[in-house]
């Protein structure tokens, strides 16, 4: 899978939610390589201010259309340059970059917190037909747009909110045992902030499903050039999460 | 690349021949591979590669990176597989391109540097860039390169346990850059090249914590390139070997600049991160400004700056 | 400003009172009356008024700036009318504001700095600061910055002939800025000033030619904060007088930033040239930081970086 | 005369010849103020790079619409980074700044190069009804749609331009003896390039009219705080060209 480097034309960039945005990007070389779970690797302005490209998760591919989508929030400088451009723009940009999730579940759950559900959108349209729950946590109502973009891709949406506007009141974890004794799952894919992905890894330890997680962290190449990324695995070996991961098994890169 | 731009392009320095006189900077291209689908690796002035030091390094903890107004600082503290991993499981892989390749090594002592020179006079090793400017290893580290005489020292002892062509990096966070470069000179270095890092700080106003893990980083980039520019004019003045500039070049216009102030040869660091194939464009950029300029050859640019 | 206002970022400094800890850096705000329509003087911490030298000075030939990513390069060479004039021509009007007023003196010699000090004991000047770190002249200058002998012997010349509080502005092109710092303090140092600008240069790559009249110049601007940040945390731990942070201030953010590394009042510069308001809006979103963060007063900011 | 810092909404930044662009921004309080000869200081950009503003002379200030008016030629990051706006942006922009030109003239003669006939058009416009003759050099027919500017504000236009495809061959110095020679001007008013200033300053010397030139430096402050762009007065006296100048009597600033 080689990876490139491309000038992607802007198809549109539109707000999904509140400081969210989905943006599609003509770059059929990448959407014809990318799978789910992997990351683009976004120029986001022509000036030196700001500097580095921006990690952003690919949440879909359409081979036909040639198209690349992502959907990012709008938290700093980086993404409120992203947010400015139009479909008269195009932006620079690395692609498919880092491994993707293992496909082969029969009978997945997805838990995706935040931003994180981003990769999971696309994850979620691999696994079909296979039957698929999701569970979803945001900190309120209006963060959960995710839930529609869902609808038609799995058979279950459980929805947790931090402030029970939507869904049960609480966050993912409180819920995942119930989840869990329920259904019959044969591999849990997770996605979110590294506390979540923390919780769901033991959980799934301690019922023996295989779990994949998908990290983040601080990237300047985004493919495994600078050692921005590294973080500790097991047996005191070093994982770069830009080309070793983003996503790993649970137990390469947790306790 | 043709034969003709080839020779445009082509030149040597301290013995190592090299296609077009645009290098990589150590740690800001991995061992190389890591970017061979941006860049045909053929085509690279030299590879330098990612400090190596005698053991594996997990490097520093915590966040690395930062960004800062044209600039980013790094902390990553040396993280290595080790020098026989490199020699092992690396370096075959890259020996299967035709590139030079350029071992940049870091000690904690001088006799370290000695080893580490000894175990690389290998065959698939064209030269040794001393790294005595990091600033992110507390055991010594910048201490080498801010000291006449310890820089000195490592230079000759690495000199005695090696018949490579032996390149001197040297750090900007020093008074006077001419006297480091003397002395290494004097020392016996084939080459210097500048800069490294210079020693930075962000602090997150949210957390009232320092952004890096390490407190303090190196600068890179931009912002960096007229101090850069200065160093690189004044050593090229006061030395006889060849001088090799870097500090924030990310396009060809970059690249001349330094060039005219001096240098032989470049390298590019942080623009690989903006530009994975900037090794590669920077090159082609500066035949094409040759040839507007109406020169023949990219040496007639060298220390001609007109004062 | 309201009482309660000037309560939450009022500071002393080296018996200095200040309205705000937000103070213009020399060089980059004129005499101060040039931003009047600009800026209410009243409300600014203190006017540092352009380098002043015993002479009058035309400055240096050729372009004087250029710009670099990020940052500025200047070769001003300290033009300005001389001690006399300022006295007699332009103090007078800036005394019609109630804004303490830093002269920032420059000299050729250990004596030079003596004298003009002697002439600048008189009412209406509230504190000197010491420039020995000008990389913009050729007489000195700079070589009194970067050599801890010679920053003494101007520290103690100039105690010897004011009353004045003295502030040191000391230059980052050195090794050891700590060691700066101490041999001024030791020396008398009211107050520690730093960052000066760091030595640059640019190459115009169509005429091969530097861009600047004057070869080299000082570079400013954000792109040099991470380093200036991180100089402000060495000296402020190493000393007992107060820090006076700058280099690359803009924001509110930035100059927070230099409080939590241990300033106890900022400068800004070259941000006067990007924002006519600077010194007012900074101050203000200092005070805006401060409420949101539910602290009473500026100083307890500073210093408070986490390591 | 006060100096002020708005946030200008653009009204207008249209195409007007080669890689020249109008930009008219609604700014009603530098309006009421300007007087031809003074520019702005434009801040083209929210980011770092480019840093500094960049100074543009005011080409027609119009107190009725309360907008003001600049030509520019794109050169460099900072003109592109202008020409890049649309009217849903706006500029941060400092003016009224620097002193115009004096204004008593009856029976002037205007003396123009590039980019330096901007300034001028808003003078012409200023000095009317008073007969004025304009001699404005470029270097080729497609630099010349200044003369289209110029037409209705002057009695006479004198054209010439480098490669003769417009007006007569040559320099505007070539031509300028006939023209003083046809007309008794009372004082010529001069922009362009240094060396041509410098030529018609000598010429209004010989024929002991009076003359204002109109100069440029690299600015960074624009209102005497930096001390960037000083020049040489006479009797060794020290010149800021933003705030002494930008326009100066001929003998205060030249041999
Ligand atoms: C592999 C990967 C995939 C990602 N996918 C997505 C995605 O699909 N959608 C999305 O909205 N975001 C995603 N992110 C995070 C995204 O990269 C950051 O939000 C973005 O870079 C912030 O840039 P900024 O300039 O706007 O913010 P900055 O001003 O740089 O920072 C704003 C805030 O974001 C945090 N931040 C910045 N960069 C990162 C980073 N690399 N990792 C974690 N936190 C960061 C900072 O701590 C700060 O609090 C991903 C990150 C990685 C590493
Ligand atoms: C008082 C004043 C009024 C001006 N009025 C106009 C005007 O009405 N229309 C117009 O098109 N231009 C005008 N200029 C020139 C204009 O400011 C520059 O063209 C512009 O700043 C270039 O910016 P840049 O980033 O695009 O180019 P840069 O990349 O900065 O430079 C591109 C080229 O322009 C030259 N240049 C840059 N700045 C200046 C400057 N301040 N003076 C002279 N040359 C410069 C550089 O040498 C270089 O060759 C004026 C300048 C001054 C000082
Ligand atoms: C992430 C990163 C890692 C680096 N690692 C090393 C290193 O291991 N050894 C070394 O000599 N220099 C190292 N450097 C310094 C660069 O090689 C180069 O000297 C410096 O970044 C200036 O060039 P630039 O501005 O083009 O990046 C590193 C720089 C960066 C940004
Ligand atoms: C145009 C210009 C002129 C300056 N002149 C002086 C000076 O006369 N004396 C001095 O001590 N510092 C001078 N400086 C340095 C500034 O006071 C300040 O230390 C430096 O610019 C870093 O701050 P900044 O990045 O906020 O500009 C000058 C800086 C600039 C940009
Ligand atoms: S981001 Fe460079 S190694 Fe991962
Ligand atoms: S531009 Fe600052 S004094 Fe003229």
């Amino acid at each position: 899978m080689p990876k490139m480097v491309v000038e992607a034309r802007i198809v549109r960039n539109t707000e999904i939610g509140v400081n969210v945005k989905e943006l599609v990007l003509y770059a059929p070389e990448i959407a014809a390589q990318a799978v789910p779970g992997q990351f683009l690797h976004v120029r986001v302005s022509d000036s030196y201010h700001p500097l580095l490209r921006r990690p952003l998760s690919i949440s879909d591919a359409d081979r036909q259309a040639g198209t690349i989508s992502t959907i990012y929030r709008v938290v700093g400088q980086g993404t409120a340059c992203l947010a400015a451009l139009t479909s008269e723009d195009s932006v620079n940009c690395m692609g498919p970059l880092g491994n993707g999730f293992a496909l082969q579940s029969q009978r997945p759950l997805l838990v995706g917190g935040g931003m994180g559900l981003a990769p999971l959108l696309f994850l979620a349209g691999a696994l079909c037909p296979h039957p698929i729950e999701i569970l979803m946590g945001g900190r309120t109502r209006e963060e959960m747009f995710w839930a529609d973009m869902f609808h038609g891709k799995c058979d279950a949406i459980h929805i947790t909110t931090d402030d029970g506007t939507l869904g049960s009141c609480g966050v993912t974890l409180d819920v995942l045992p119930e989840v869990l004794k329920n259904g019959a799952f044969d591999l849990i894919y997770t996605c979110g902030p590294r506390i979540m992905m923390e919780g769901v890894a033991k959980v799934a330890k301690k019922h023996n499903i295989p779990c994949q997680v998908s990290l983040e962290d601080y990237m300047a190449c985004g493919i495994g050039g600078c050692l921005s990324c590294t973080c500790a695995g097991k047996n005191g070996t070093r994982k770069k999460v830009c080309s070793d991961g983003p996503v790993f098994w649970a137990q390469e890169v947790m306790a | 690349m043709s034969n003709e731009e080839n020779t445009m392009l082509g030149i040597t320095i301290a013995g190592i021949k090299m296609k077009t006189p645009v290098m990589t900077a150590s740690g800001t291209f991995g061992f190389g591979l890591e970017y061979k689908d941006f860049v045909d690796l053929n085509k690279i002035g030299a590879v330098v590669v990612k400090g190596t030091t005698l053991l594996p390094r997990h490097g520093n903890q915590g966040r690395r990176i930062a960004e800062t107004p044209a600039g980013m600082l790094n902390s990553i503290g040396l993280e290595n597989p080790g020098v026989n991993e490199f020699l092992s499981g690396i370096l075959p892989h890259l020996n299967a391109y035709d590139v030079p390749i350029i071992v940049n090594i870091s000690g904690n002592t001088v006799e370290e540097y000695g080893e580490l020179a000894a175990l690389l006079n290998a065959s698939g090793v064209d030269g040794l860039e001393l790294n005595i400017s990091c600033p992110n290893v507390k055991e010594g580290g910048i201490a080498f390169g801010t000291n006449c005489d310890s820089a000195s020292a490592v230079v000759r002892q690495v000199k005695k346990n090696t018949d490579l062509p032996v390149i001197v990096k040297l750090s900007p966070n020093v008074t006077d850059i001419v006297a480091m470069a003397q002395s290494v000179e004097d020392a016996g270095a084939d080459a210097i090249s500048l800069i490294n890092t210079l020693l930075g700080m962000s602090i997150d106003i949210h957390k009232w914590r320092p952004v890096l893990g390490n407190v303090v980083g190196g600068l890179s980039g931009p912002a960096v390139k007229p101090i850069a520019v200065r160093m690189v004019w004044q050593v090229a003045q006061s030395v006889k070997v060849p001088v090799i500039g870097m500090g924030g070049i990310v396009t060809a216009e970059d690249a001349v600049e330094f060039m005219l102030a001096g240098a032989t040869a470049v390298a590019v660091g942080t623009a690989n991160f903006i530009n994975p194939c900037a090794a590669q464009t920077v090159a082609e950029g500066i035949e094409s400004y040759i040839r507007q300029r109406g020169l023949s050859h990219v040496r007639e640019l060298v220390g001609k700056v007109n004062i």
